[in-house]
């Protein structure tokens, strides 16, 4: 926007920037952190050597991390999860956005279902009903039960529905002149229109799955099939030291290893610092039209 | 740093098999190598050659389902997996079971899931549940009455194991009938010896502690005399964790120095009381917090999980620690790792008077294997536990412990941790290791088993040769090693907490957060609140159910005397 | 009054949300008959309907919990902690960036502050639990540098809520500020030219035009975020906390969590659970009548 | 060619090659002794182990430094009251001295213990192996003696060397491997080995100053030409 406006003073602007280099340092430095710690020694990691930079570097830990089978296995889960689950989402959510944000007069059935929605946001029956459906419907232990239970985020919905509807009603009203019907304007107007908000959305599904760690604990019969996050909460969660026996010191000397917790921690890092900033050209605006209504 | 050498490299390897020994037996009987399982598939039966006491298999083969928890670290060899490994061939081949799991999770999350799924009402043929588990699955009435088929099927082994700890049964048995197999183990083991870094005591020329009075002394000398000689007042007397009672660093041993016995149950005339609640309590929590407020115990540890109280051993900044037996292996060997004059003496828990003093310890008995009301063969879970009890646990022969125990060359695959039957027996290492000193007493190994012999060796080239890094094995099962020690917990100075059952209601209900409030009391007291917050405590425990619990207690002890 | 042909127009909108609705019927509404278990003495392996019914129990045995009342205020406090600090924080750094005149800076500093948001709290609470150790944590020995003794962030429990609002806000302030930037460039670029014809200093036009500009923005986000008071952040919290810092860190989810599945008192999980639900309806439908009223946010 | 004419070790006379020998001697007794008491007591229990530890460093500490010394200065002394051959091999005698000092010392050597104690009982006996190989290679040594420092060659080498060699074949040994029952008897030679360590070159070279005095007394030294 027009520079002479806001320009503040010099002594003012040095202020902010600086303020505002210490933030963007505080955000990343517990990441920095950890990968220094991930590429250092043990022995140096233990006696709090390490802060940014690496001490005694080594990349013993990543190969121990790498060569741990039930760690890659993970990963290629999650990876998986994310590009199967992400076009699911996004189908179910245009395909709900589209008719919740038409105006009452051209659907009237509008608010009932905006309701019907809404409410599943306030009210579950708690894990163990939740549990019993997923293992009705056969997906416990399957890979589906990562996906499908989940796949309509009803927030996604909301900021997709009034992206559409910020869109100009005249595009549409000369379209249906023309004779174009609901799946014409969808696909032809609005899809292309809101490409931001679809990024954003995007985004926040492939995260959201990327991240989410208790499904895959509670509903896979076996670690083998844990996402990446799951296996994670196992090997961080640390043991309770009255459980321990003579026999489960494998285990205890495994998880007190600090430096193998940062590089497992870093790897799973990895995918996300390499999508987000790519859609953030998108986010601008994507945002300001889902969230606050234009 | 020391260089890592070859032969470094090499020591450690022999410590990391002690540890691996300790890991696979806790019984006497040797392993040696052995060709290693045939993975599945393969046409020879592994069990060839193998003379195994088992009964005629099922035939047809009978089906059992089953759950297990295993934890990130547990391995298979190629070819093998959860469902098909040398324990499910041997119930198929040899006793007619097929045998599979329903599912399999990560220790951590073995209670909710057995939870989910039984509450979804899919429950499994055999599984293991812990205490209150077995109360609350009996009462709805999902498991079988076990009694009948364990009197008619037990092998004589099987009676033995699980009489050697006279609370086993009894700790199963509700209403009169037995309704689960306890899981044996070790119960001993759990109590606590005074490890002191006897390296720093010679130094200072410290005399080996006879009172209470003396830990007291030695902490603060080791806090204020710098043992470790860098200069630097660095080190702290004593070291423990946020957690207050663990198996490393945990302050019963402490508490037990002052005849008090945190968190267990004992009769005193004529009631069953509990421990923590009893005055003399405040007597250690004093004498911890003057330690503390002298700089003798970290600062931190009220944050310390048992890992970061690790690392401080590890870098020689504290020099004495509560434990149980088997520290030595992990984490004490860290320390004499990172300065190769260090050793850890074990000495049995000083008293604060003339009485001597008791190490507190409990039913090493966690958790019961427990069959589905309504399973057709509840005797199969029987004729399981015999297998592991006539074949394995008592077993002489190599070749059979290797098989079905783990090939001592790749010690990282655990092979019983395929299956949820393990018994391990109760006394097995404190006998063991007495043989053990004795022949080191008389110079020779004779009559030793092959395990025992090569401690035998391995003791014998610390005094001999001079190889610190065998101390370990002195430090646990060589003269005046901690197990000697176990063995008069196991007589005179040991007390075993009178309450094994299945938490009562209240229990369940209240002491969780009574657990939580008593640690928080110790933690604040020690870091130098008040020792009124002790009193207040001792009312509050009473009031927020503490009385109900203690008569519920006294009820259950009469009826199992 | 009724016409075919609306009908026939709207077929295929019923089409789009058909495949929607059945999931939702099947893995939203059918869990929901599980609610019944507030009512019941659940016994395991009864199913729903086999456990015995026992009125209010449930309910009256949560209110008798010693500490549910300490629960709830310590949801209370820490969600509405962050609340507040969650709109602070975002509005005053997306000021503070409107101001800055070099792009490649401004978008740098986007980018780096909004990474946290994207990671999930397992990494973060690895993260935390190591940077915050008090032993050898990196802030600690930060700390040490300038003299300040050891902080036990996730132990001590008068810290503990603290270092679960900051932590919070430093993983989602930079989402927030890049939501009240979005907002900031609608604000009309004639109000400052008028403005500095006026000889506005900067800090008025902060006042009176950059403020008012967002402030839809801020009402709206700030009241909506009314109805998640109860929502104290079960992922953060259950990844962080421990027994030491229960008194002021254990909150209604990880509660619930507890007695459900370690304790196995499922029907009194499921009668807090539903509390629970009730009372944030009720928040939420305040929340957007307010949102509604003041910023004219209508959530459909 | 003519023939070497044979001469005794020492020039003037034997004593302190005599001294020598019964130093050496003297500190292998004392150092065997201590050994086998000390570890006695602590295997039968009557010492703890870290106390033993204490103790024997206590006792290699100060025994070594003592014998280290006095060698040092008899083997000088020795190199000076003899010239040849023989009086590089005392030379080479003199850094075994020096070595000697270091027994209880690991610390000082950059190797774990596991491996110090072999370390400096091999730089002790690589100084006396090239000393005895001299000697047994010196056509002016009376035969005897040659035979004799050839003798102790092997005798040092194994002594040095053998017990490591068995710690090595130990610590490959996996637990509750049988082959520990074979393996240990030669433990056992082996730790008895080790309290040879002085005590046998100490005898061989009282027995060399016996055999090199005889000669020198069967034919009295000749004006050299």
């Amino acid at each position: 926007m027009n520079e002479k406006i806001i320009r503040l003073p010099f002594f003012q602007n040095m202020l902010n920037l600086l303020v505002l280099a210490v933030l963007a340092v505080l955000c990343v430095f517990p990441i920095l952190h950890t990968l220094a710690l991930s590429l250092s020694s043990a022995t140096a990691a233990s006696s709090g050597r390490v802060t940014i930079w690496p001490v005694e570097f080594t990349l013993q830990s990543y190969q121990f991390v790498l060569e741990n089978p039930a760690f890659g296995k993970s990963f290629l889960i999650s990876i998986a999860r994310v590009l199967v689950g992400v076009p699911v989402n996004m189908a179910l959510t245009i395909l709900v956005a589209y008719p919740l944000s038409r105006s009452k007069r051209e659907f009237r059935a509008r608010d009932i279902f905006a309701w019907f929605f809404l409410i599943t946001v306030l009210f579950s029956g708690g894990l163990i009903p939740w549990y019993m459906v997923i293992k009705q419907t056969g997906l416990i232990d399957s890979f589906w039960a990562l996906i499908i239970p989940g796949a309509l985020p009803v927030f996604n919905v909301i900021l997709v529905a009034n992206a559409f509807k910020s869109i100009p009603k005249e595009l549409e009203e000369a379209a249906a002149m023309d004779g174009a019907d609901h799946w014409t304007i969808l696909f032809k107007i609005l899809l292309p229109m809101s490409l931001p908000v679809l990024a954003t959305v995007t985004l926040f599904v492939a995260v959201g799955h990327w991240n989410a760690w208790f499904d895959g604990l509670i509903l896979m019969n076996s670690p083998a099939k844990y996402p990446l996050q799951s296996y994670l909460q196992t090997v961080i969660v640390s043991p309770d030291p009255r459980m321990l026996s003579e026999r489960d010191l494998a285990l205890l000397k495994i998880i007190s290893n600090r430096t193998t917790r940062a590089a497992q921690i870093f790897i799973a890092m990895i995918p996300i610092l390499i999508v987000y900033p790519f859609l953030q050209r998108y986010f601008t605006t994507g945002i300001k039209l889902g969230s606050v209504k234009g | 740093m020391k260089t890592q050498s070859g032969e470094k490299l090499q020591f450690k390897l022999i410590l990391l098999l002690l540890a691996s020994i300790m890991i696979l037996t806790s019984c006497g009987g040797g392993k040696k190598p052995a060709p290693t399982v045939a993975p599945s598939g393969s046409e020879t039966s592994p069990f060839t050659g193998l003379n195994l006491s088992v009964p005629d298999p099922y035939n047809p083969p009978i089906e059992m389902t089953s759950v297990i928890a295993v934890n990130a670290t547990v391995k298979f060899t190629e070819g093998n997996d959860i469902n098909n490994n040398i324990w499910t061939r041997a119930y198929r081949d040899l006793l007619g079971i097929n045998f599979t799991y329903k599912w399999v999770v990560d220790g951590s999350m073995y209670d909710q899931k057995l939870g989910l799924s039984i509450n979804s009402g899919d429950i499994p043929d055999m599984f293991a549940v812990n205490g209150s588990q077995l109360k609350l699955y009996q009462e709805s009435g999902l498991l079988t009455d076990l009694t009948s088929v364990y009197d008619a099927e037990a092998s004589p082994n099987t009676r033995d194991i699980l009489t050697q700890d006279p609370v086993a049964l009894r700790a199963a048995t509700i209403d009169g009938k037995l309704w689960g197999i306890p899981l044996t183990d070790a119960s001993v083991a759990t109590a606590s010896v005074l490890w002191v870094r006897q390296d720093w005591m010679t130094k200072l020329g410290i005399e080996a502690p006879a009172s209470m009075a003396d830990v007291l002394d030695i902490s603060r000398r080791f806090t204020e005399e710098d043992p470790d000689g860098n200069g630097v007042k660095d080190t702290f007397g004593m070291c423990m964790d946020k957690d207050l009672f663990g198996a490393i660093g945990g302050l019963q041993g402490f508490f037990n120095g002052y005849h008090a016995y945190p968190g267990i149950w004992f009769e005193r005339d004529g009631k069953i009381v509990y421990g923590s609640v009893q005055p003399e309590i405040r007597d250690g929590l004093l004498a911890l917090q003057k330690m503390y407020a002298s700089g003798q115990i970290d600062p931190e540890f009220g944050v310390k999980d048992v890992n970061a109280m690790t690392e401080s051993i590890a870098q020689g900044k504290c020099g004495m620690e509560f434990g149980v037996w088997w520290n030595p292996y992990h984490p004490l060997n860290l320390s004499q790792a990172n300065n190769q004059d260090a050793y850890w003496q074990a000495f049995p828990i000083p008293s604060v008077d003339s009485a001597p003093a008791k190490s507190q310890y409990s039913t090493a008995i966690g958790s019961f294997l427990v069959v589905r009301n309504g399973y057709e063969h509840p005797e199969a879970l029987i004729r399981m536990v015999n297998f592991w009890t006539d074949n394995i646990v008592r077993s002489q022969e190599d070749a059979v412990r290797t098989v079905f125990l783990g090939d001592i060359k790749n010690p990282d695959v655990v092979l019983y941790k395929y299956t949820p039957v393990v018994l391990w027996e109760p006394n097995a290492s404190i006998d063991g290791s007495r043989k053990l000193r004795e022949a080191l007493a008389k110079h020779d190994p004779t009559g030793l088993n092959n395990e025992m012999a090569w401690r035998y060796r391995i003791i014998q080239a610390y005094f001999e040769q001079g190889i610190k890094e065998a101390w370990v094995e002195v430090a646990t099962n060589g003269p005046n090693g901690a197990v000697s020690i176990l063995e008069g917990v196991l007589g005179d100075y040991g007390l075993l907490n009178r309450f094994y059952g299945p938490p009562t209601p209240t229990m369940a209900e209240k002491l969780p957060t009574l657990q939580t409030m008593e640690s928080e009391m110790i933690t604040k007291v020690i870091m130098g609140d008040s020792i009124d917050l002790f009193d207040q405590f001792v009312n509050d425990w009473y009031e927020l159910g503490g009385t109900k619990i203690v008569e519920e207690v006294n009820q259950w002890a009469e009826a199992n005397p | 009054m009724y016409s075919r042909r609306k009908l026939i127009n709207e077929i295929p909108l019923y089409l789009m949300l058909a495949p929607a609705v059945v999931l939702v019927l099947i893995y939203a509404y059918a869990p929901m008959v599980g609610i019944v278990m507030a009512f019941q003495r659940v016994l395991p392996g009864k199913g729903l309907f086999g456990s015995p019914w026992v009125g209010l129990d449930n309910f009256k045995f949560v209110a008798q919990m010693p500490t549910i009342l300490q629960v709830i205020w310590n949801t209370v406090r820490i969600a509405g902690l962050k609340a507040i600090a969650g709109v602070v924080v975002p509005v005053s750094v997306a000021l503070m960036l409107n101001n800055v005149t070099s792009h490649a800076f401004k978008r740098t500093v986007q980018t780096v502050i909004y990474l946290p948001h994207f990671l999930s709290w397992i990494i973060l609470a690895g993260i935390m639990v190591d940077i915050l150790s008090p032993s050898d944590g990196v802030v600690n020995r930060l700390l040490g540098l300038v003299g300040i003794k050891p902080v036990f962030f996730l132990g001590d429990d008068k810290v503990f809520p603290w270092t679960m609002v900051v932590t919070d806000v430093w993983k989602s302030f930079g989402f927030g500020t890049i939501v009240y930037l979005a907002a900031l460039t609608d604000i009309d670029p004639t109000l400052y030219e008028a403005a500095v014809v006026d000889g506005a200093t900067r800090g008025q036009q902060t006042w009176y035009i950059t403020l008012p500009g967002i402030s839809g923005t801020i009402i709206m986000l700030s009241t909506l975020s009314l109805s998640n008071i109860l929502n104290a952040g079960f992922d953060q919290i259950f990844n962080l906390y421990s027994p030491l810092v229960y008194r002021t860190g254990d909150i209604i989810d990880t509660l619930v969590f507890r007695t459900g599945i370690m304790n196995n008192q499922y029907g009194v999980a499921t009668a807090v659970g539903l509390l629970k639900s009730i009372v944030s309806l009720i928040l939420i439908a305040v929340a957007y009548k307010l949102a509604a009223k003041w910023a004219d946010y209508r959530i459909f | 060619m003519q023939k070497k004419s044979k001469v005794p070790l020492m020039r003037s006379n034997h004593l302190p090659l005599i001294l020598l020998g019964a130093v050496m001697t003297v500190y292998g007794l004392a150092a065997a002794l201590a050994a086998t008491v000390l570890s006695n007591q602590a295997m039968r229990g009557m010492i703890a182990g870290g106390v033993y530890k204490a103790r024997q460093t206590a006792f290699d500490q100060t025994a070594s430094l003592v014998a280290g010394i006095l060698l040092l200065a008899l083997f000088i002394w020795c190199a000076v009251a003899s010239k040849g051959i023989v009086r590089v091999g005392f030379c080479f005698g003199a850094m075994a001295a020096l070595m000697t000092m270091l027994v209880g010392r690991n610390e000082m050597l950059p190797v774990p213990s596991a491996f110090s104690g072999p370390v400096i009982a091999i730089l002790v006996a690589l100084p006396l192996t090239i000393l005895f190989i001299l000697w047994a290679c010196g056509r002016r040594v009376p035969r005897g003696c040659r035979w004799v420092a050839f003798i102790s060659i092997f005798i040092v080498l194994a002594a040095a060397i053998f017990p490591t060699y068995v710690i090595l074949m130990v610590s490959k040994i996996p637990p509750g491997d049988p082959a520990i029952l074979t393996v240990g008897k030669l433990v056992d030679v082996s730790t008895n080995v080790i309290k040879l360590r002085y005590l046998l070159p100490g005898l061989s070279f009282l027995l060399i100053a016996y055999l090199s005095m005889r000669f020198a007394r069967k034919n009295p030294a000749m004006p050299e030409g």
